[in-house]
């Protein structure tokens, strides 16, 4: 049953060092706010398991939090690579990063098969290309019916999901809306969850009868962090930063820069330090 | 109207597209090309970004494959998982889009790794969707600027796959789309070999010569009996086009 | 892409003797008039699927149109036995019908394998019960990372997939809401496609970002046909007429009476023959 | 106040249900007694229906497992695979409702057939969500009425797994969850025995004698060694069962 807490008290009640942890957000809804609290308690050891580890996950890895990375595509998206991540990855700074490496499709249905607990996914994918031959997670089963050989995956079961979302009500159901991607099923895979919200609401009110809602019964913590996303976005409550991924590309482009910007940004920060860059960004989201 | 290298490799592009075309489609090249093609000859066309976004129409380009945007302007948003099982490995997606960091003569990629993936020089970002676009679209569309450290004669890794080893290579492992059926480029364009599935180059863009694109390209260049002179891009197309990108520019700077 | 016409031309260009065909609809959204119009062209020799086969497919086997039913639960909900059903499993009358049956968990999953076109749905089920014995599509695989041995059912691929839906636009993209059961599954799944509708407009309007809506490009024929689901019911249209349901029970009982009322209000009606009944019934659906 | 077997049989059900059960229900007895419940002593507990309806809370029965009113008054509603994957074979629902055409002494249940399944006697509406049901649920509570064609000393077909042959069958085939824990009666209340997994008699109804079970069941009645006394219907629960019975038929007879 979710309840309701502070962001530092959901951080600590729910993650523990040497866990595996799953920030997701496909764009839409990163939870940053949460994933600099996370920074902020210096949770070690991590596993950080995303489709597309962007700027929070290069932050995460260049504050030496992260011990291995599941993930299918690492960069920042429309302007080029995470620095922080390729100098863990090509010069083990500051320390040496372990990668699980798959496709977006066998992501999301590992995902999938997690929310389903099913010890694995099927699917069609990896024909003729390189990278089972680097991940032995990558494997297949043959169809009883046609004898096809597919390819399989094995199911995400995170220690922890963490996601950012619109709405809770004071039931402590959560609503997603827009780009949902895959966290509904990255909570409804994982043992306990953290779920940040722009916005309590007394009830959702009218609503499509398919809402895209977790339930109260699914979720671990709730927390109010209004601007929790930024500088990736809330569906009708700000917009992406998009200026703020581009100007990302040089502070972490070098190790000083980056650990600057850290200390001055999320270190000395708090969970509500983004707020008034996203609303102050406010358009006709 | 003179147009840059990128403009004509856009342009060309969008010209292939229809309105009955199903595009999934990445951030960049290709973005630009799909919805110039919206925003010219082809009205109708479907776009699908693997956000989940079905038949989006956005007014500027999107910066990352999830902008607010794409939601915003689409018939409706699925979930990622619905668009990986039920879109793209569905077999609904008439056509897709690629690039890549390295490609080869038979239009496999690379968007991995650059040396040893154990131990690499350079970590690219990874595959994302690719490596399913490439086997699931009924036809693939690749653009990308040519180089010769991009056009190599052998790839250090393959992400995902074009016409494999040569001709037999996707049928032999049970795939029946077509792959890469055009290879789209700022100097050129490439089209599979009936014969041998080796991207030979069909027509050339102008003021551009033979000596130019194998200077760029890290492997013997061959050419189809008929090469064509691509048309140059004409004032509305760069205009529709300029257009676009000054707007979207203007969006993301905000 | 769709194509709008008429539901004697849809069921004509789309519907041919032999087929599979599934009706689906999950109590709500069940296509009656299509199906009753499946009856006036006598189409014969048909495989009809369906998870919870009700009255529309006691009609058509009531009919003589049916050679095989696939299925997982097929009774008047609420109410008791399918008696034309039960006749033909039972009496073989008026012809023997094939049954080859599944239970709704793996029925929802071979509908979803089909919709992501893979040849076969795994999922943990049917454990320590006789179907496998009677049913040899019941088949396994063994997870290739821990062994677990899961429960198989192959993928459902209909030749036609009938359902109806709330809305169209003028573009021929199908909106639903409400209980959606397997249905946007069925047409995805299928070969092509009759949809029927209670309302066409000009565009969707103001809607969740979330709708479930299939787009023109995945539907073959679209028919205006108001009230098309009754006695089902239509989401915010009408309601279901449970009046209908339970009284259908005295109708079927008896081949006689079946046969009388078959005449008098399928073949000798018309696709609008129930809209009165289902706009007469009007609430505050 | 005087009660029908049937009313005592939802009364007895409805009492064992809490704010913090999860439930699947099925039509009828089930129906009636979660939200029985939910109207008196459980305004908190969660039902699902597998249409799909996720905390629905109607204000009549539903005829159907998707009447309209299921929909209209849950948080939200999914689409049937969803449900069957995420969230019953998901193991998130704590407590599964199952009846049946027939029983046997470990629970487990008949709806397919009686007769040969090539070649029926009667052909039954068949298992439809019982099957994994039984097995996915945290436990499973049976509601059915006694009579011993019904209750029966070997079933001609299973339908849905109880404790299949006894203590340790379901653990061999490496289900977690309990089984039935309840079978609720007209006329008794059974629970597994802790040794053997038998369903016992460990509450008898008011009024109600062991030679009167004994004469509608199949198998040789078992008792615990503490036999209770189910407490008789209360006013109120009888008022609320039958105030929420009156609205239903008056609904459907519309």
């Amino acid at each position: 049953m979710a309840e309701f807490m502070s962001l530092s008290a959901a951080v600590e009640h729910h993650l523990r060092d040497g866990q595996t942890v799953a920030m997701e957000g496909f764009t839409h809804l990163i939870p940053y706010a949460a994933g600099h609290e996370v920074i902020r308690q210096v949770k070690r050891d991590l596993t950080i398991i995303r489709m597309t580890p962007d700027i929070l996950y290069d932050q995460l890895i260049g504050m030496g939090l992260v011990r291995k990375m599941v993930f299918s595509w690492g960069g920042n998206p429309g302007v080029g690579s995470l620095h922080r991540m390729r100098d863990a990855v090509e010069n083990g700074f500051p320390q040496r990063l372990e990668l699980e490496e798959h496709s977006h499709a066998a992501m999301a249905n590992a995902y999938e098969a997690g929310a389903s607990t099913l010890p694995f996914a099927v699917f069609r994918g990896y024909k003729g290309v390189d990278l089972p031959r680097v991940n032995p997670n990558i494997r297949s089963v043959t169809c009883p019916y046609s004898g096809e050989v597919l390819a399989t995956v094995p199911a995400i079961r995170p220690d922890v999901a963490i996601i950012h979302a619109l709405r809770a009500d004071r039931q402590g159901n959560v609503l997603l809306e827009g780009i949902v991607g895959v966290q509904k099923e990255a909570v409804l895979a994982a043992r306990s969850s953290i779920v940040t919200i722009e916005e309590i609401v007394d009830d959702f009110g009218p609503r499509s009868a398919n809402a895209v809602i977790l339930p109260s019964w699914t979720v671990g913590a709730i927390v109010h962090v209004p601007g929790g996303a930024y500088p990736s976005y809330a569906h009708g409550y700000y917009k992406r930063a998009n200026a703020f991924y581009i100007g990302w590309d040089a502070i972490a482009r070098e190790r000083e820069s980056f650990a600057a910007w850290m200390k001055a940004n999320v270190l000395d920060g708090s969970p509500d330090s983004f707020a008034s860059l996203a609303f102050g960004s406010r358009k006709s989201a | 109207m003179t147009y840059s290298a990128t403009e004509i490799m856009t342009i060309v592009a969008s010209r292939f597209l229809t309105n009955s075309d199903i595009c999934f489609v990445g951030i960049g090249a290709p973005s630009a090309a799909c919805n110039l093609a919206r925003l010219t000859h082809a009205p109708g066309i479907t776009l699908i970004y693997e956000s989940g976004t079905l038949g989006t129409r956005p007014d500027v380009l999107p910066l990352s494959i999830g902008d607010g945007e794409l939601c915003d302007t689409a018939l409706t948003t699925v979930s990622v998982p619905e668009m990986f099982r039920y879109w793209l490995q569905g077999g609904r997606i008439t056509l897709g889009f690629l690039g890549g960091a390295q490609i080869d003569r038979f239009g496999n990629l690379n968007t991995t790794v650059v040396g040893d993936y154990g131990n690499p020089k350079v970590r690219l970002p990874g595959g994302g969707g690719a490596p399913e676009i490439a086997s699931s679209c009924g036809e693939v569309f690749i653009i990308m600027a040519m180089n010769p450290r991009a056009f190599m004669a052998k790839l250090p890794f393959i992400t995902s796959m074009g016409h494999g080893a040569g001709k037999g290579s996707r049928e032999a492992l049970g795939l029946s789309t077509k792959g890469p059926t055009r290879l789209i480029t700022d100097l050129c364009l490439f089209e599979p070999d009936p014969e041998t599935s080796e991207l030979i180059v069909t027509a050339i863009h102008p003021g551009v010569t033979r000596e130019m694109i194998q200077a760029q390209c890290g492997w013997p260049v061959r050419y189809a009996d008929q090469v064509g002179l691509t048309p140059a891009p004409t004032d509305s197309e760069l205009a529709v086009l300029r257009d676009l990108q000054a707007r979207t520019k203007q969006a993301h700077a905000a």
